[in-house]
């Protein structure tokens, strides 16, 4: 399990691995938004938390079509669903490497980008806790996608239309615990109810994405 | 991972006996039967290479028996965490080196090290080279040097000539052997004579016919 | 006949319209399917028992 | 019990042949049933029910706002247990009913958010207005796309099937969070129940009556063009087979 999780985090930094561009997603999504909703920085610290949170959620789906697609194109996922591995386990620790390489950073770096759009203080924090909370989710449930849509040849546009609904809780709890904390209003039920669409994603959601797999590759 | 470890003991132990029985098999490609009533039996140090025509079910025939694809009906034993499955894709990756590449797929099937196999395809020289430089060829060695690492007993091999020249095949033809020697087996789907002291199985009579087969389920004769 | 609707004439005759369209349009679209592939399966299936 | 044991023959229409025959001799009926019931419920409703004293002629639109809403849902649920009845049993008449159900529950969905969004232009002054239930339905709306999009990109009957039928499964628990998160997250620009249209201390028995010949009628057309499409649906799958046949043959 370690080796794979290795071997992707390594494949996701060596060139060509697209290690990087959700970020860069995320920063031009955030930089735009001041341009298209005027300068005024009680507008921008108001929308701040949802702006913040749903750039995170774009940059996640923009790579989620690498996912598995790489692997399907040569043939290792024929290969991992004969090895001694679990397929259950291999798209737990593919979403998990998807998580290190796109959601980690993704909440290391929102907090900067949070000076940009004049995030409220107490704001901080929170931001950082939900995307800490809800991250894993969209890795999740976008292996899921992903695993739906390994075998079509443009896949890419179907994955984001299957998946988008799929997000609307997360990215509802989500935003809210941000824009809670900003308000410095209470964040305790939306924050649980994020952490437990993550942990019930994390907990069910492999079997369906092996499942679908499985399916695909025969 | 102690399970794990102690089923793997108990595999290479049942190594020896356990035999790949393959009966009464029909296999389907896109919901369409191909191949029907397919029988036979893999004993340990022994190989058999599956002939046919292009397009006749070689491939789902590979895929089914290593467990990628469910038959349609009949039965294969044996078979189960056994097989080393290798096709047209080798599943490598371009950025990773040769040496990354094999290391990945030991740990994966937790078998030991890497240096026999890249000796017996003469890859050593290479070994740290990344595999998006190496030639067709060349990919295709590294590819049949994965079977190596697995330390799975029954290699199933779709096509896996394509694109070596004389000296590679012999390497292959070799490495074959020697497996066989150690006890394992090989199904193999080839054109070219391996020179292999082989079984021979083709599968042109076990074509289906295009009459719905008797066993599939009898509620969904209309889309047969 | 036409009963009195009060301010909100366009209101409902537009709800009503528009509803009615969408499922005349369904309709028709599953007629329309359904019909090509009765005809598109007889074709097809006598074609077969010709050839055996 | 003796009842169930009769009623395990029900699986026989999971043969496509038997389908066919039987949907065959029901259709007319089913599509008269269907015609009849919504013809006398919307002119009921729409010529002789009185206005609200409150939304005035509005409360017409409820008879095609609350079928089409319950229809919505109910296609979806129907898919649900169809996919599972695939997925244990292996049906093939079974996945392609919850294929045949995905166009209907959409525009069923479609019709009531057009009408929902119609009401609410005179009662909350705006076309759209992100009220709870009307967002659930926007959500079910992307679902019932979703669905269908995936069922459409699959060449592979079988595959589709099964792929399709998962996502029912999973898209199904979702579509029960997002309902929980949408009522969170906006606790509704509804006044209260009373001017909701769906609450139903508001309907009277005026409007009652003919609602329940509207709903009749809806859950009639929802079953005439599950059945139908089902029907032709077998068709596309037979085509298939045969020209798979033909080809293999050749």
């Amino acid at each position: 399990m370690i080796a794979l999780l290795l071997r992707d985090l390594r494949l996701a930094v060596r060139a060509g691995g697209g290690f990087g561009l959700g970020l860069a997603f995320f920063l031009i999504v955030t930089v735009l938004v001041p341009f298209a909703v005027g300068p005024q920085s009680a507008l921008l610290s108001s929308i701040a938390p949802g702006v913040l949170w749903l750039g995170a959620l774009l940059a996640c789906l923009l790579s989620l079509d690498r996912l598995l697609a790489l692997d399907w194109e040569d043939g290792s996922l024929d290969l991992l669903a004969t090895a001694p591995l679990p397929l259950e386990a291999a798209v737990t620790i593919k979403a998990l490497a998807h998580w290190i390489t796109t959601g980690l950073p993704l909440v290391l770096v929102a907090p900067v980008l949070g000076v940009l759009l004049n995030l409220p203080g107490p704001g901080y924090l929170w931001l950082v806790v939900s995307l800490a909370a809800g991250t894993p989710a969209l890795s999740v449930i976008g292996t899921f996608g992903a695993a739906l849509t390994v075998g079509l040849k443009r896949g890419g546009l179907l994955l984001s239309l299957l998946v988008l609904p799929l997000y609307v809780p997360t990215l509802i709890f989500g935003a809210e615990v941000a824009r809670r904390g900003a308000l410095g209003m209470e964040t305790l039920t939306p924050l649980l109810m994020l952490a437990g669409i993550s942990a019930g994603a994390l907990a069910l959601l492999p079997f369906a994405s092996a499942a679908v797999l499985r399916v695909n590759l025969r | 991972m102690a399970e794990c470890a102690f089923f793997r003991a108990a595999q290479s132990g049942m190594r020896v006996v356990m035999d790949l029985t393959v009966s009464d098999l029909t296999i389907a490609r896109g919901g369409v039967p191909v191949l029907a009533g397919l029988s036979f039996v893999l004993e340990p140090g022994h190989a058999l290479i599956l002939r046919g025509p292009n397009g006749i079910g070689k491939t789902t025939l590979l895929r089914t028996i290593a467990g990628l694809q469910p038959p349609v009906s009949g039965q294969i034993t044996g078979a189960q965490d056994r097989i080393a499955y290798a096709a047209h894709a080798d599943g490598i990756k371009p950025t990773l080196s040769v040496v990354e590449n094999l290391r990945f797929w030991a740990r994966v099937f937790g078998a030991g090290g890497i240096q026999p196999a890249l000796e017996a395809f003469d890859l050593t020289t290479l070994s740290e080279r990344a595999a998006g430089s190496l030639s067709a060829g060349q990919k295709r060695r590294l590819g049949l040097a994965r079977l190596l690492v697995t330390g799975r007993p029954i290699w199933v091999l779709d096509e896996p000539t394509v694109s070596l020249d004389t000296r590679a095949v012999a390497m292959f033809a070799d490495a074959v052997r020697a497996h066989l020697a150690w006890g394992g087996s090989a199904l193999i789907a080839t054109h070219i004579d391996l020179g292999l002291e082989a079984g021979v199985l083709d599968v042109t009579p076990f074509k289906a016919s295009l009459a719905p087969a008797a066993g599939a389920n009898a509620f969904d004769e209309a889309f047969l | 006949m036409m009963p009195d609707l009060g301010k909100y004439t366009d209101t409902v005759l537009t709800a009503y319209a528009a509803s009615i369209l969408l499922l005349a349009l369904l309709v028709a679209l599953s007629l329309w399917r359904g019909r090509r592939m009765r005809i598109e399966m007889e074709q097809l299936e006598a074609r077969t028992r010709r050839n055996g | 019990m003796s009842q169930i044991e009769k009623n395990s023959s029900l699986w026989s229409y999971a043969n496509p042949r038997k389908f066919l025959a039987t949907t065959e001799r029901v259709m007319p009926f089913l599509w008269g049933a269907a015609l009849v019931c919504l013809v006398v419920g919307l002119v009921w409703g729409f010529f002789f029910t009185p206005d609200d004293y409150r939304q005035g002629s509005t409360v017409k639109i409820i008879y095609l706002h609350v079928p089409s809403a319950l229809m919505a849902i109910n296609a979806w649920m129907m898919m649900l247990v169809a996919s599972l009845i695939w997925l244990v049993r292996r049906h093939h008449v079974s996945a392609l009913a919850a294929r045949a159900a995905g166009p209907v529950g959409a525009v069923m969905t479609l019709i009531a958010l057009v009408t929902g969004a119609i009401w609410g232009q005179p009662m909350w002054g705006t076309w759209w207005a992100w009220d709870p239930r009307l967002t659930s339905f926007l959500i079910l709306f992307l679902f019932y796309l979703g669905y269908m999009a995936l069922w459409a990109a699959i060449d592979d009957p079988d595959t589709a099937a099964d792929l399709t039928a998962v996502l029912c499964l999973v898209g199904s628990v979702f579509a029960v969070l997002s309902r929980y998160a949408v009522n969170f997250w906006n606790q509704g620009l509804h006044q209260g129940a009373s001017l909701s249209m769906d609450a139903k201390e508001n309907v009277d028995d005026v409007f009652y009556l003919p609602l329940l010949v509207c709903i009749a009628g809806f859950v009639l057309l929802f079953i005439a063009l599950v059945f139908y499409r089902t029907g032709t649906e077998i068709r596309a799958r037979r085509i298939r087979a045969l020209l798979a046949r033909e080809r293999a043959g050749a």
